[in-house]
């Protein structure tokens, strides 16, 4: 046996968990010390997936950026999207008409759905339960992934919004099949609790692992599910009621502890809130047109100045920061990717912890590395 | 017909064997011809098992998921462990350029002959045993002992931390699960009088009422005893819920991550087949071996009964495979020595209780009661220690 | 929690249920068996560009008129445009080389979107892999060009939507020529006729 | 945005803070904060106004550019510029700036923006970190000292995070040249393309 000796102490051992890893969620990497199981020290190392999103988008046009958010967190193009659209839409100051709005809020929420199921699949994956979980929620996903597609005309990479608006009008049906499915959705999110959330092995496995506190967590820059496990109550969607949010009524809920098992959780019950705001949605979305006619696409250019838009991602606040200089490009492009930031205390998290709740701590937050690296 | 079926491999062994004695072969040549063809069946079979099983729990993990599982290769997919059989030979074998090769090397064949090894003292059906030993039990364990050699060598031979450390878990694991697995192996040779596996198969003939069959594991003590086994079966095997040394979220692979093409392919297959031997000690141990559950059924063949068992509870151990995640380390530990343990002391005193009442219904209320009242007691205990509980959630407005 | 383990045993009924429903349940069952299933596509699905001419010949039927808008707008820029010329090297409205790289190409439709002419469109054909790298995956002019009854039969709203448009175009070209002419004096007719050449061959 | 200026200005007197003017429809002004008060603004803003959350850190590249006059610039300038409408080019030094967002979970705000700008980009370009007042900074400052080569002085772990250790360039800055070869890596195929390549040239 000839390790190289550790940099920490002879009893350790350094390993590189990725960026070639079965569960790091991509080519994700951390340098971890461990003495036996026990996690000592861990680095992570990201920029395997860096592309320079945001250098292409300013030397693309503003329209062209668009395609390019769908890349950030694949798994949620829409919302991408509709952060992306929303900074531009304040950058140059323009309405959005009533009608994509309600698709805005609906395509959302469906994103935010199919966001939660597959991270309680990825989490339980992390946990090697075998895909049993993933494929139940792979299964459901599929069908949202249709609906997308059918809206879009793609399943993940949607490119749909505008600015102002959105690209295309429902097409027939499109509604009442997404009201068949969100009114089978809690069945499916029963079938999931009674498979995971009373099992032993994953309470012991979650439970009371790598708890945060809110104080803590508001420091270190968590959003999103992951903050409101900490036990803060804050949902921009009721903050900043960008969209037409403050329409619907939905309740925000916050965990106790702060642990893996309520950042589980909170995802179980924010996807039932989000079954009640689409109800909501389909149930009074109007006629109209689905982009403001008003609003340029090609040539956009928006005037000087620059704009701050967030909005509340699946995985936490992802927001634009735009400054334009009045040309036909964006002068700085920066996107605050949630993925990455909810990483800043992932070495606070798992030190102390064994090496098997690394992966379990990792997936908690739920990370998607086409934002952490862009 | 139904008496030639019952005992037709033997019959066909001793025509065969008669056959040779006619051309006059010596005597102890027969025996070895024997033994030769006695260990090529149980291998055949028990390898064209895994290669059955392989492809079956593939299929099953794939419904419980709501997939196909494999159907490409031959019909319904049937041919797939030609297929990965010839994929696996046709690999290259590679070894890492630090690694031990000897220990490498030598690590799947150390863990494929004990796996073969404990199959010789299995009753098969009636009158099917290999090897008629009176401490068969006894050698069940001092050889299937050999296993946590084997993957310590792999982790070790490998010189890769993951490997490492997945052979560190094996060891901990398996020689912690050991002892409950041992222990509630002792109260049904403690309740049949025998360390012999047939002669506690036989203690568990006969139908009470005439219909209820007799297998230990209907009793309070031998349920018990049989959850503890079956349980420290899984981990004794490596497998889901108890596959931390592979680990595969974890560890890659861990002991196995070095390994590739027939080497690989040799501890998969002794895995497949130490789960066989286990499933089938669990079998004559708890569920009656060889005996048919209902009187009527007697007309199926034993040896039938027994195959048919063996791959009910290799089924039941796929199906948890496919709904459990994995236990962390400590836990598992913890839930050896102080879960598994003590109730298999409980499961002991509840044997022995259910001798000394008189086997009748007092013994019951008796021994469900030493099992009962601790399990809940540990249980809940166990539970409270890893602060496993229901929460509230808050919301807001 | 009053019976350990019930939470374990739950999940082994669920799974249970799953592996049942899967033989009874079609839904359950969401695979599709590729290449003896194939999915429906719904009419907006879309895979790569191609580009729509009227009529049955493909070099004379063609709507591009190479204005490059697309060229210009495409995100990841995988479209190659060079204007034709005549033999007296004056530009005429038609690409020469109409290129477009699909290993680059990333659907994002944005194409169509710009283009004035509704000549730029999304194919739906989605069995585009090949073992050659560079060669295969480069559509040039004579790959990319497909009929107006090819777009009809992938996306028939779309389709009649732009035809209408193009009819509603033609009409008041017409209309302002006829009036023009009305104007003016008689040889404007030819013109007028000249300029509606190009959409001519609507099915 | 003025009265989170005037509570600054009272409580620190002697920090330099002014407030730049965004002049697009949005209105998100900024706090520009001199580089050696950047920390204690900071602390300030966290402990007493309740601005508990740094949403974003975001580097911004500003090179040396000449102004004539108020159309092609932005806002940072403005204010001042705009009263001076003489045609005589001035040459604005070039600067990086590291832009902070600021909210308060609290009391449900936000956001301030506060910039903070180095001197000149190529010699002085440190400023002090704000990682040790939000740890939300951490990984965000080391973006902007890997792709635009800002400094945080006070930084605890101030390394490359998107970049390699290697890369020696900052590729967000404006005047940046990307290599035309960066997909370019020697593989053993190059070999068997020669071989093909030449192969195909004999026949």
């Amino acid at each position: 046996m000839s390790f190289l000796p550790s940099l920490e102490s002879p009893q350790t051992i350094d390993v590189s968990l990725g960026p070639q890893h079965p569960s790091t969620h991509g080519v994700f990497r951390m340098n971890v010390t461990l003495d036996g199981e026990t996690v000592t020290r861990l680095q992570p190392v990201f920029g395997y997936l860096h592309r320079n999103h945001e250098k292409i988008a300013e030397g693309n046009s503003w329209l062209a950026a668009m395609p390019y958010t769908d890349r950030l967190d694949y798994i949620c193009p829409l919302t991408n999207n509709w952060a992306y659209a929303l900074a531009v839409e304040k950058l140059a100051g323009i309405e959005v008409a009533e009608r994509a709005e309600f698709i805005r809020v609906i395509t959302a929420e469906l994103t935010r759905l199919q966001n939660h199921v597959a991270f309680l699949g990825f989490v339980l994956g992390d946990m090697g339960a075998w895909g049993t979980a993933l494929m139940y929620a792979f299964r459901e996903r599929e069908k949202i992934l249709d609906l997308f597609e059918s809206l879009t005309g793609a399943r993940m990479m949607c490119n749909y919004m505008r600015f102002g608006g959105c690209r295309c009008d429902l097409p027939p049906g499109w509604l009442d099949t997404t009201r068949k499915l969100v009114d089978g959705f809690p069945k499916f999110l029963d079938e999931m609790e009674a498979l995971l959330t009373g099992n032993e092995i994953l309470l012991a496995r979650l439970q009371g692992v790598a708890p945060m506190t809110a104080d803590r967590a508001i420091n270190g820059g968590m959003s999103g599910p992951v903050l409101r496990a900490a036990g803060v109550d804050y949902d921009i969607r009721k903050v900043d009621n960008y969209g037409i949010y403050n329409r619907f009524k939905f309740r925000v809920p916050r965990g106790t502890v702060g642990d893996c098992y309520d950042r589980f959780m909170i995802r179980v019950l924010e996807a039932r809130e989000s079954v009640g705001i689409l109800k909501q949605a389909i149930a009074v979305i109007p006629e109209g047109p689905v982009v403001n006619p008003k609003a340029k696409q090609r040539g956009f250019r928006p005037p000087a100045g620059e704009a701050y838009g967030r909005i509340e991602g699946p995985k936490g606040e992802l927001g634009f920061y735009l400054i334009a200089d009045g040309s036909d490009k964006p002068y700085r492009f920066r996107i605050r990717p949630p993925s990455l930031i909810n990483l800043t205390l992932l070495e606070e998290l798992c030190v102390g912890t064994k090496i098997a709740d690394v992966m379990v701590i990792l997936g908690s937050i739920d990370i998607v590395l086409g934002e952490v690296d862009r | 017909m139904i008496s030639s079926l019952e005992s037709a491999p033997i019959d066909v062994l001793h025509w065969f064997l008669g056959l040779l004695g006619s051309f006059g072969v010596p005597a102890w040549i027969l025996a070895i011809i024997s033994a030769l063809i006695i260990i090529g069946t149980i291998i055949g079979v028990f390898l064209s098992l895994f290669a059955l099983t392989s492809v079956m729990e593939r299929k099953i993990l794939a419904r419980v998921q709501n997939r196909y599982g494999p159907n490409r290769a031959g019909p319904f997919g049937l041919f797939q462990p030609i297929a990965d059989g010839i994929k696996m030979i046709t690999k290259e074998d590679l070894v890492p350029r630090t690694a031990d090769w000897i220990v490498h090397f030598l690590a799947p064949v150390v863990m494929m002959v004990p796996a073969l090894l404990v199959l010789a003292i299995i009753p098969y059906g009636r009158d099917m045993v290999p090897a008629e030993l009176d401490a068969g039990i006894l050698y069940f364990f001092a050889v299937g002992a050999g296993t946590e050699v084997a993957v310590f060598m792999a982790g070790w031979g490998s010189n890769n931390k993951y490997s490492v450390l997945g052979a560190m878990r094996a060891i901990a694991q398996m020689i912690s699960y050991e002892l409950p697995l041992v222990i509630s192996a002792i109260v049904t040779a403690m309740i049949s009088g025998s360390l012999s596996p047939s002669a506690i198969v036989s203690a568990q003939g006969g139908f009470a009422f005439g219909f209820v069959p007799q297998w230990f594991a209907l009793t309070p003590w031998g349920f018990t005893a049989g959850l503890i086994f079956y349980i420290c079966a899984l981990a004794e095997s490596n497998r889901s819920p108890f596959d931390l040394p592979e680990g595969e979220s974890e560890l890659v692979a861990g002991h196995l991550t070095e390994y590739s093409g027939f080497k690989y392919a040799t501890f998969f297959m002794a895995e497949y087949v130490g789960m066989f031997a286990i499933c089938g000690m669990f079998v004559t141990l708890f569920l009656g071996g060889w005996q048919a559950p209902l009187p009527f059924l007697d007309i199926i063949p034993s040896w039938c009964w027994f195959l048919g068992k063996v791959c009910f509870v290799a089924f039941t151990m796929i199906w948890v495979r496919a709904t459990l995640p994995r236990l962390r380390i400590d836990h598992l530990l913890a839930f050896a020595w102080k879960f598994l343990l003590p109730m298999s002391f409980a499961a002991f005193l509840s044997a022995a209780c259910w001798h000394y009442a008189g086997r009748g219904p007092l013994a019951w209320i008796l021994s469900l009661a030493i099992v009962g009242i601790p399990y809940l007691l540990l249980g809940n205990a166990f539970t409270n220690r890893f602060s496993v509980s229901r929460r509230t959630y808050l919301f807001s407005e | 929690m009053i019976f350990p383990g019930s939470g374990i045993l739950k999940g082994l009924a669920v799974t249970a249920r799953n592996f049942a429903g899967s033989y009874v349940e079609k839904d359950r069952l969401t695979t599709e068996q590729y290449p003896e299933e194939r999915p429906k596509l719904p009419e907006a699905a879309r895979s790569f560009p191609f580009l729509v001419y009227d009529g049955d010949n493909p070099e004379t039927g063609m709507r591009c008129v190479s204005c490059k808008i697309c060229e210009k707008e495409c995100p990841p820029q995988c479209i190659y445009i060079i204007q034709d010329r005549d033999e007296a090297g004056k530009a005429i409205k038609r690409p020469k080389v109409f290129d477009i790289d699909i290993s680059v190409c990333m659907s994002c439709q944005i194409c169509v979107e710009v283009c004035p002419f509704e000549s730029i469109r999304m194919d739906q054909d989605y069995e585009l892999s090949s073992f050659d790298r560079f060669g295969s995956l480069i559509l040039d002019k004579p790959k990319l060009l497909k009929s107006n009854s090819y777009y009809h039969s992938i996306h028939p709203t779309e389709a009649a939507e732009t035809d209408g448009r193009i009819e509603a175009d033609r009409l008041k070209k017409e209309a302002a020529a006829a009036a023009k002419a009305a104007k003016a004096a008689a040889p404007s007719v030819v013109s007028a006729s000249s300029s509606s050449s190009q959409q001519e061959g609507k099915p | 945005m003025n009265d989170v200026l005037e509570a600054i200005r009272t409580a620190l007197p002697q920090a330099i803070v002014e407030l730049v003017n965004n002049p697009g429809p949005s209105a998100q002004h900024s706090l520009l904060v001199g580089r050696k008060d950047a920390r204690a603004v900071a602390e300030f803003l966290r402990d007493s106004l309740g601005f508990d959350f740094c949403s974003n850190v975001s580097g911004v590249d500003w090179p040396p550019r000449k102004v004539k006059e108020t159309v092609l610039n932005t806002e940072m300038v403005d204010g001042v510029e705009k009263e001076i409408k003489t045609t005589v080019e001035r040459d604005v030094p070039g600067y990086l700036e590291a832009v902070y967002h600021l909210y308060s979970i609290r009391n449900k705000t936000g956001p301030v923006t506060l910039r903070v700008r180095t001197g000149d980009r190529d010699a002085d370009v440190s400023v002090h970190s704000l990682t040790p007042v939000w740890k939300s900074a951490d990984f965000q400052e080391r973006e902007a000292f890997d792709l635009f080569g800002i400094r945080f002085d006070g930084h605890p772990d101030l390394r490359r995070i998107l970049m390699w250790e290697e890369f020696a360039d900052h590729p967000m800055r404006k005047d940046y040249m990307a290599p035309d070869d960066f997909e370019y890596e020697p593989t053993p195929h190059d070999k068997i393309l020669a071989k093909v390549k030449a192969r195909t040239e004999a026949a």
